[in-house]
């Protein structure tokens, strides 16, 4: 028996007897007998924290692929960056961790600003003039866009290229069922998207990721032509550690840009919670789902921060709402900007480009490697795909006993065969260099690489 | 677009601590060269960017973020995290939220490398810790609400809206029979009628009667072939327990419509009562709120949604599930409706939950539930004479009680109220939700908070009523003693300001 | 001897965030039968303790701690902590201190367990990792000082400097002449005198010259067969370097005495000059101060002493020691003093030093008392007009300005400044210290502190003259922003109020 | 190269030319050339975070004897406790970590009123009226009693128990050196102080250990006559768990109460920074040692705390001070309150006798094994000698072995032969239980001793 309850047998009673009751059941007395359970709920009675701590040592130790036990090589938008003490240490602030959704902005200012700091770098990094307070994740981030692009062109089409993240794909399918949207997956060819396969016209958004899933760099111009020829939103979904040195959404011309912010400080988490970054042009900005904090000030005339358009969510316009998110990601953005304030300007450059370094150096061993063979020829940038002679999944396991996460299997993220890789799936690994993996780190991959398919 | 003079890092006139200064943006602090990180030393050559990538693609402009030196962005966070408002620092009584105190505990779980470090798309062979820890919690969750079967990936209460209503669609889809309306009383959160329209139904609605509670005959006549479903809260969103709810059940589903349990007031129920038994279908939780997860400022939360057994076939996938041998791995339900989460959901959140319901145990949940009722109760009862009740009965969790007879009277209004009650050194209650409720204050003390704590606020609440008589002025322009005074809300919508970089312009 | 009614956990006017009121104390906030505590389930059966244990060794009554929530616990220490000024809020130039920013690297590097969850009294062979951390901490130590050995016993600075004078008393025992006192100079710290009496000399006091420096002809004029040595920082407290130092160690060591070095303004001369190098013997660090490991509210500290070659038969033990094998062990100095400190050290202390200095390199370490200095210099010439430096020319890593000038203009004092650098959102700097100076005020900026900083920081000082010229009143009562205003000292001594049980007496 | 500096080049060469220099060299121009270094520090460059991280890796791996690795039986003063994350969130919160000594009272009341606190819960826990804000730890703790106690009464004679543990009396004859204070040790007879072995006539202090260093309860009557006999002031060592539930040093009579606090919240941590816990009677007063808050009242009579009595202090009294002490525990002492708030009144009564009764079980096991015999046929409290038939050092390798850190070695503690053992010290184990051991560990234990011994 645990709780973190206050109150005495002493005080319990007094309680009651001021509501003129006797017993805690009588506050239950008017809810239909006939529902009420009898007997309490059907699970073990509580335990200490010692005593729970020892039951989540049996999750710990079940778990092989943590980073401290195998080095990670997998991405796919969840990577293994370097979180600072500095950061972890500033992100845990019990006052940032245990606020609600500031809905008093007077005593709130701090959670506000972060916000509004962190609207300020994802704007800058898309390129775009303003980012929201957050969405839940990249994918769910994506689908907010589809449902922008139909408010804003009125249309339900929507094409998107398969170098989109295959669960990102997944995801907008799903939440397709309900909005009705029409999706159209348009092929990738040798690593880039096909646009020429496939029709845009009566499209609401044309969708590109940058890089795509595996990795690769596609020229957006053609997107962005497409998009503009037909009268669609261009919705580019970019990597954003990448976003530190390559164009930007906004320069490649699009009107929403989405990302996964896990990068950002967050630990890989077995996916969640992440962070789903999301920004616009202005035009777009009465459609902008999720809160967005403005500046303003007080009744003292100091600068102030506020949630603000407030006439787009949930709480007031209810079914005409731009979206129905309420609880958002905000312990995640205000990390991301902290842990973007830690690398500055220059760092996250530098982050970016050892990612490429590293990736590009890993890559050319590899493909040295009897029987790995490219996917495609196009430019890639901090992630890659190789065929190998074999199953991806087989070869992953055997490297996984020797301490080494490989990456992952195409296959198993695409959930079978998909419009993105044209011959045998099963056969294609993904992998992801961070700045974190050392030279040693990296020779030893090729090492085991090698061996597991010879 | 850095500040041409950079402000101090190091003064800490915004600290509440010492002063009423605004706190610098980390923009405004940023000075040219200098830097923070530090990165490993990884012995991998530094060939240059442009030779492994087409200059095509980079960015002939810097994007500039902020330059601070590591010292500088502990003072500004830090100050920062001093003018934020918590539940560490005192009572946070908003209704609808259940700012119940977060163990540390369960965050100290959460940070556990063995959890926290594992990429999502590791093979579930090398991730067996988290597969067992995420059937448990579903087969946990299913035993609290009474459902057979379990998503975890909604990232929200809305998410999990959402998903339960394409549920719903993938339901009636299935019989043939899509189906045009979905029942919503007038009292519901606003994410209902938005999740519902995403969900591509139609919003009816449904008045409340006098008590408070869903209006029967309203429903009944509301009723028909083409409704899908009904979403409700139960207690519903002004604390009270809709008593007829096996009669809407019935209702409901003898047009062949479905219910939905919005399950941000679980608080209140468990192991009381449980939607299953109810006769719900589909149940979301907020874990962030029943579970003691932290709210983060408005997020992460963690929405899972719950089942009975006839659309459980339907559940989003991959699932993780327990296999015959023991061990576990990813399957798909049958007909699932997909993927509603780039990974497998906000699996700290998760973890942390179930924490927290292995430290109570089912006996522990009960008292929760009593407790935080027999709390709601008595500060409902305590406050009659002040703001009275809403709805003057034995209320669930929390109470919407009413500031109209202090506006009538004095012209001081519920958001008066509940500024100067930050004076008073408490959070605010919600206020004007529900939408149906003049004046609205709506309390949810929560079961961490002690009498002590309570008598204390309805002291505070006490206080203001008289200033209200002896000063009404000086309530319109509270609260005074916080960082910030009364902030201009509409200024802010008027000249939208959202980034350093509009502001500079 | 609990509170009769208890003030509420949940109320939260005490954080500054919200207001002026005081915090409960713990006791205030108990409530008989509350708890928060929650121990592991072991299994051992429960024998009443008077079955174990005689019933005369047990005590009658139940000692009354306090009793609350896990809740009001946190709430409790968290509003505390908003009520307590930090390094990590903002600017400490607090002379004499080095109130630099700590990387939380190092704090993160002191919670793993593979260091901080080691008994000290494991077996040498289990703990290898800790011996190599303390042997490779003393190596580095005695290339920063210029010493040929070190123990890292001492908890903090002060009990460096006891442990320093037995060494210098086993040293002078052992060559059969103990003698009789050691010299200070007058603008020493308390705890040099003090120390001096602990190790059972007698202080003779050295006057400073005009130049703020040691008159090095009182010097040899007090030298003498039956001076042990004499006690220097260097710089010294009133942050200017003893230009003389070769001369002064000449002088002490013609006479057989030794040269002790407070090393508390260590940070002034890291990579520029060696203790040892100046002719020092025995050196104490403040590892808080130098090597920015936490000062926690008044400690934990760690104080290192290093000594040359000649005394280091002499040092406390058991030490840390490399074995030729490269394993290490325990060892004793052949004619140790014997233990200073009940285990090894403050280890957590010392492994935050390393890590502090490991991040720095050789390289480092300079460029902080490069900065530290540039700071100093640059704030002492900037506040030149306002509050000039007792003594006008470079100094070292802080700096000793004199109020003087305001008090004979404006009657307001040192402490009145420093009390108003609250309300303009600074810590104050050191007061009245050293007692050689008028009015002194001692600034210490640091090298982590920003140019932008420092320029606030004079503004402020500006802006506190002009209000000294318009309102002096206004500043004896400053600060008033704070959450509470002037203390009243002399009442505390007067009354003296020490625990709970004597404020309810 | 990494260091935590804010200065751009740009920064310093204005900061330089405002001062007139055009080097940071030219700062330490006024230092003779002849005592400057040429060429910087002979030590390794820097290297970032990350990298030293990796160093330390080296370290923490060549410990064994960490508690996640080893089941900890060790205790002499240093006790595996449980610490729950609440306690170790609010104790390392930045504001209480990266203060100063609380020098002005105004930005200060977080800290001293959790050392008010503090000293409370001390007082209650020693029986006696004041107790300061912390020493270094319980060792010299013990020596601040002495020069009280020589202070108190004009002598120098100090007659101490064998039964307090071997590391204090070490250090308080290191210390004697400089204070000349004669230091009488009384032996022990069956585990108990042989008083009347000693002749305490003229003593300044008569100090005792409660329980002593091997768990013992000796009965102070004696002691405490001895005292009042001699005009000696009564000084009590005590366990302060063992407080929550014995009689108190005031109870038995103590004039000064000294203890070691680590078990109130502090880790292992190798040995420190620990807690020296000090009280005493107020006719003490004004030679207690270190420093004191009180409580007083602001310009607006608001209740406030500030550190008081400050005229026995170093930085006031200088040579005439109490005691030398400036920088102290602070940080334990506020972690020490938190941590007696978490267990309150009732928590720590359950953690005192739980550790009594695991320890009770465990002797009684361990007294059944073969050639296992009794140090004493005195009662104990929780922790306990046992005499082994061979080399206590060598069976707790061996225990090693199989993941248990067995107890203490006597004879290490001691650095030798002891007065407080008067047969061979080299076979007496010293063991520590916590309220923390399972029974299962307990019988574990007992197997490994059994293998270990036979
Ligand atoms: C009644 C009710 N339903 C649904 C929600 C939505 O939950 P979330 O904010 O987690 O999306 C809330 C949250 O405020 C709520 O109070
Ligand atoms: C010059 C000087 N010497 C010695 C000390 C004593 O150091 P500690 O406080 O660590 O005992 C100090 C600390 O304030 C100091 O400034």
């Amino acid at each position: 028996m645990a709780d973190y309850l206050p109150h005495t047998p002493d005080e319990v009673a007094a309680m009651l007897g001021f509501l003129g009751m006797d017993s805690l059941d009588q506050l239950f007395a008017h809810i239909p007998a006939a529902v009420r359970l009898s007997q309490g709920l059907d699970l073990p009675a509580g335990m200490s924290e010692p005593d729970v701590a020892a039951v989540f040592e049996r999750f710990t130790d079940a778990n092989r692929a943590t980073t401290t036990d195998m080095t990670c090589f997998a991405g796919a938008g969840a990577y293994d960056h370097e979180i600072p003490a500095v950061v972890k240490m500033l992100g845990s602030r019990s006052e940032f961790v245990t606020a609600y959704t500031p809905y008093q902005p007077e005593v709130a200012q701090g959670v506000l600003q972060a916000i509004f700091e962190y609207q300020t770098l994802i704007s800058r990094l898309s390129g775009l003039p303003i980012a929201n307070a957050s969405l839940y994740d990249g994918a769910t981030a994506l689908v907010e866009a589809l449902n922008l692009a139909a408010g804003a062109t009125g249309r339900s089409k929507m094409v998107i290229s398969s170098g989109v993240h295959p669960h990102w794909r997944a995801v907008a399918r799903t939440f397709a069922k309900g909005t009705g949207h029409e999706i159209v997956e348009a092929p990738l060819k040798d690593g880039v998207t096909d646009w020429a396969g496939v029709d845009a016209s009566g499209a609401a958004a044309v969708v590109a990721a940058y890089p795509n899933y595996l990795g690769i760099l596609e020229d957006l111009t053609a997107a962005k032509q497409m998009a503009v020829a037909d009268g669609a939103l261009l919705v580019i979904g970019a990597d954003p550690v990448a976003a530190g040195v390559l164009k930007t959404a906004g320069q490649w011309g699009a009107d929403v840009f989405v990302g996964e912010g896990q990068p950002f400080g967050t630990a890989l988490s077995y996916g969640g919670p992440y962070l789903g970054l999301f920004a616009c042009t202005l035009e777009q900005i009465r459609r902008l789902p999720g809160r967005i904090v403005g500046e303003t000030v007080d009744s003292n005339d100091r600068r102030s921060f506020v949630t603000t358009l407030r006439a787009r969510e949930q709480d007031i316009r209810r079914e005409k709402a731009t979206s129905n998110v309420c609880t958002n990601q905000t312990l995640m953005a205000v990390t991301a900007a902290i842990q973007l304030g830690w690398l500055g300007t220059y760092g996250l450059r530098e982050v970016a480009t050892r990612c490429a370094q590293g990736a590009h150096y890993l890559y050319d061993q590899l493909l040295a490697i009897d029987g790995v063979r490219a996917v495609s020829t196009q430019p890639f940038f901090r992630e890659f795909a190789v065929r190998l002679p074999e199953s991806a999944l087989g070869v992953l396991h055997r490297m996984a006993d020797e301490g080494v996460l490989g990456g992952l299997a195409v296959s198993a993220l695409a959930g079978g065969s998909d419009p993105s890789i044209d011959d045998d799936i099963d056969d294609v690994l993904l992998v992801a260099v961070t700045e974190r993996r050392t030279r040693a780190e990296l020779d030893n991959y090729v090492d085991l690489l090698r061996k597991a398919v010879s | 677009m850095m500040a041409a003079k950079a402000l101090p890092g190091g003064r800490a006139a915004s600290a509440p601590l010492l002063g009423h200064d605004i706190e610098p943006t980390i923009f405004e602090m940023s000075v040219a060269g200098r830097a923070a990180y530090q990165l490993r030393t990884t012995g991998v050559a530094a060939t240059p960017l442009n030779e492994l990538v087409p200059s095509t693609h980079l960015n002939p402009d810097v994007v500039p973020l902020a330059e601070v030196s590591e010292r500088d962005l502990v003072a500004h966070f830090t100050r920062l995290s001093h003018r934020q408002f918590s539940v560490d620092l005192g009572a946070y009584p908003l209704g609808s939220c259940t700012m119940k105190y977060n163990p540390k505990f369960c965050d100290a779980v959460a940070a556990d490398p063995g959890l926290n470090s594992v990429h999502p798309g590791a093979p579930a062979e090398l991730t067996q810790g988290w597969l067992d820890l995420l059937v448990t919690l579903e087969e946990t969750l299913c035993v609290i609400t009474g459902m057979s079967a379990a998503t975890l990936q909604p990232s929200a209460g809305a998410a999990g809206e959402l998903t339960g209503l394409l549920l719903m669609r993938a339901f009636h889809t299935a019989n043939g029979d899509p189906r045009r309306r979905v029942l919503i009383p007038d009292s519901a959160h606003g994410t209902n009628p938005a999740s519902v329209t995403l969900g591509g139904y139609e919003v009816t609605t449904i008045s409340s009667n006098d008590r408070g509670l869903v209006d029967l005959d309203a429903l009944k006549a509301a009723l028909g072939p083409d409704v899908a479903g009904i979403m409700l809260t139960n207690p519903n969103t002004v604390g009270l327990f809709e008593e007829e709810i096996t009669e809407i059940a019935t209702a409901v589903h003898d047009v062949g419509g479905l219910l939905y349990y919005d399950g941000a007031n679980l608080n209140a129920i468990l192991g009381v009562v449980r939607p299953g038994d109810m006769g719900f279908d589909i149940v979301h939780m907020n874990l962030h709120k029943t579970f003691a997860t932290p709210h983060g400022g408005g997020g992460p939360g963690a929405g899972p949604v719950a089942v009975s057994s006839r659309l459980a076939e339907f559940l989003p996938g991959p699932k993780a599930t327990r296999l015959a041998d023991g061990t576990f791995d990813w399957t798909t339900p049958a007909r699932s409706i997909g993927r509603v989460h780039g990974w497998h959901g906000n699996a700290m959140v998760l973890a942390r939950a179930l924490a927290y319901i292995d430290v109570h145990g089912g006996d522990g949940l009960t008292r929760v539930a009593q407790h935080a009722v027999l709390n709601a109760n008595w500060l409902r009862k305590r406050l009659s004479a002040t703001l009275p009740a809403a709805y003057d009965r034995t209320c669930m969790h929390e109470c919407v009680l009413t500031a109209a007879p202090l506006k009538a009277k004095y012209g001081v209004r519920g958001l008066d109220v509940a500024k100067a009650l930050l004076e008073e050194g408490f959070h605010s209650p919600t206020v004007y939700f529900p939408l149906i409720v003049d004046e609205a204050l709506m309390f949810e003390p929560t079961e961490t908070e002690s009498l002590q704590t309570l008598e204390s606020l309805a002291e505070a609440i006490e206080r203001i009523e008289r200033r209200a008589a002896s000063d009404p002025e000086s309530l319109h322009r509270a609260p005074q003693t916080t960082p910030v005074s009364r902030v201009d809300e509409a200024r802010a919508a008027r000249h939208l300001v959202a980034t350093e970089d509009a502001a500079q312009r």
